[in-house]
């Protein structure tokens, strides 16, 4: 094998999504420099060692593993608690989706009570509603006058500030969301009507209405 | 007409740009009769096609139009005195255009450099330790701290069957003057302690709001506990 | 700062998912070995330059860069053809013209209205916001005083990424419209499509998959 497929081993190791398999390694690089090109599974493993060493040499935190039938790259355990730092840091401030579809829910219905906002994500929220009054992005906003005086959530102003919103109503109306969401079919039929209109315009502008022939508008 | 492929032009302004470039016509001297009517051509032919984005080339025809009319009739002045020139508002128009696509274009190489770079793909096999207590990071009481410390303390109770209407005497008043001997007493009180031994969730409920009184009126103390479902009660030093 | 952080921040950097900014990188290694830790932006700037030394040396075929703000291991363009022979999301399609477009002037004028974006752009822009907001190469940041209020957009930091930038001070200046007055014949334009053609065909030769649709450029 040539010696330059090593770093386009490493290439691949590197990007892959998955573990990678040895065959894999072949495949791509016999897919780009031909059949005939010569690699095998022996050379794959002989770049894993040499690519390992070379690691381990220089004092990387990193090194390759083989997990699952192929090759990936793994961290080492020493910096395992500066990563889990930074890791349960980023959880903390990426909401998950169901937090977020209630933290929506609250946002466009406030002020809403709990038995509402089940009816509407039509499952129990008592564990994601804790979540998001500890994280102080909703707060407690009063009581229902309906039967049990269920209390109101509302958003806080610390919700704002993780949208980077001023006020409330700086909220996307739904209207809004789904005026950017509707399907081309809507769209094509708005730019027909349009169209008609404008034809009308034009046609009267010109001097030439007697001439004027919608035929291609249904 | 030359055969010219239509889906190469991102709209109306791109079209205009094309007739003016290839004709080597001055932007600031456009010729619009002529290049309305072949405007005018296209936009029929945008229709035969039933293109989607028909509705803005009709708008721009329209617009060429409106300026047609004005070049015929006598010149309008600005406050200055100055001719007004109805072309102006399309050659602005034009030339804004043209910035933002040359930059565009730009972009497009940036594109091709970065589909060259791939980042890591997988990082499932990083060894990774999460230290739970980094999860802490409440500093202040808040109310819910308060009704979540409450609604253990709730649970804390035994449900015992009660068969008979039992009548609890106990007033806010005398679980005000309870809280306060104990404050006195301790200094520092414990939620959960305060209510240690009570029985009936009634009696916790009246302990509570007794405390609330007190807070409100600044007689004691609230503060945060290791234990976030329990909190402090404590003496203020200008009550004593 | 000390040497063995050198590895730390290696680490803490191969193990990002985004790119990561130097400030997060000291906020670790002080969460994790204390406050009084020496380490400073500088610090990180002297290891950035340190690392992508060692790995030029040692013929490593990925190196660090700065996108977003942050920084990221990427591989170098010369294993592209490898890597995109077997990862789909290498031969993803471009983005259209209109799209870069549209792109542009929200890059430059940002926030931007749609009405002030479709005055520029001359055309409806419902469908493109929508497959840029998909794409999250474009977010809503708030709202226009304007009447009837209508929304800001803005580019994402995966804008950044998408044409690796750094910061938005990165983008290539527009042309003053005096200057594009003197170049009547868009020579340079001109030039650079035909740049783009060629490195496309050299890439289409070299293998990219026929998914690979380039429909852009004709």
């Amino acid at each position: 094998m040539d010696n330059i497929y090593i770093s386009v081993i490493e290439a691949l190791i590197f990007s892959s999504d998955d573990p990678i398999p040895a065959q894999e390694i072949i495949r791509a690089i016999k897919g780009i420099d031909g059949e005939d090109i010569e690699i095998n599974i022996a050379d794959v493993d002989s770049v894993f060692d040499e690519l390992n060493k070379k690691y381990e040499d220089n004092g990387s935190s990193f090194r390759l593993l083989r997990i699952a039938g192929g090759i990936t790259f793994g961290t080492k355990a020493e910096y395992a608690k500066y990563l889990g730092y930074l890791s349960s840091e980023k959880s903390k401030r990426r909401l998950s989706q169901a937090a977020l579809e209630t933290l929506a829910i609250i946002a466009y219905k406030q002020p809403v009570t709990k038995p509402d906002l089940e009816t509407i994500r039509g499952v129990n929220s008592d564990y994601i509603l804790n979540t998001l009054l500890e994280k102080n992005l909703i707060m407690i906003s009063g009581r229902a006058e309906t039967i049990g005086r269920p209390l109101f959530y509302s958003t806080t102003d610390e919700f704002l500030k993780y949208f980077g919103l001023n006020k409330l109503s700086d909220l996307p109306k739904p209207r809004e969301i789904d005026e950017i969401m509707k399907d081309e079919d809507f769209l094509e039929q708005k730019r027909k009507i349009m169209m008609n209109l404008i034809e009308d315009v034009v046609a009267k502008e010109t001097g030439e209405s007697e001439e004027n022939n919608d035929s291609t508008i249904e | 007409m030359y055969t010219i492929k239509l889906d190469q032009f991102e709209g109306p302004l791109d079209l205009l740009l094309f007739f003016i470039k290839r004709d080597e016509l001055n932007i600031y001297d456009i010729p619009i009769s002529k290049i309305t009517k072949e405007f005018l051509e296209y936009v029929e032919y945008i229709k035969m096609l039933d293109l989607e984005v028909a509705g803005d080339f009709i708008l721009m025809a329209s617009t060429l139009m409106h300026i047609k009319v004005r070049m015929l009739l006598p010149k309008e002045v600005d406050e200055k005195g100055e001719e007004i020139d109805p072309r102006a508002e399309l050659i602005q128009a034009l030339l804004e255009y043209k910035k933002y696509k040359e930059v565009s274009e730009e972009l497009t190489f940036f594109e091709s450099n970065q589909r060259k770079v791939s980042f890591r793909g997988n990082y499932d096999h990083d060894e990774k330790i999460s230290p739970p207590e980094y999860d802490i990071l409440l500093k202040n009481v808040t109310l819910f701290d308060l009704a979540k410390a409450f609604r253990n303390a709730i649970e804390g109770v035994k449900p015992v069957p009660v068969h008979e209407i039992q009548k609890i005497n106990i007033t806010i008043d005398e679980q005000i003057e309870f809280i306060m001997s104990k404050v006195n007493e301790f200094k520092e009180i414990h939620f959960l302690s305060l209510v240690h031994g009570m029985q009936e969730k009634i009696r916790i409920v009246i302990t509570f709001i007794a405390l609330l009184e007190l807070a409100k009126a600044a007689m004691i103390g609230i503060k945060v506990s290791e234990d976030f479902n329990d909190f402090v009660l404590y003496k203020l030093e200008n009550n004593g």
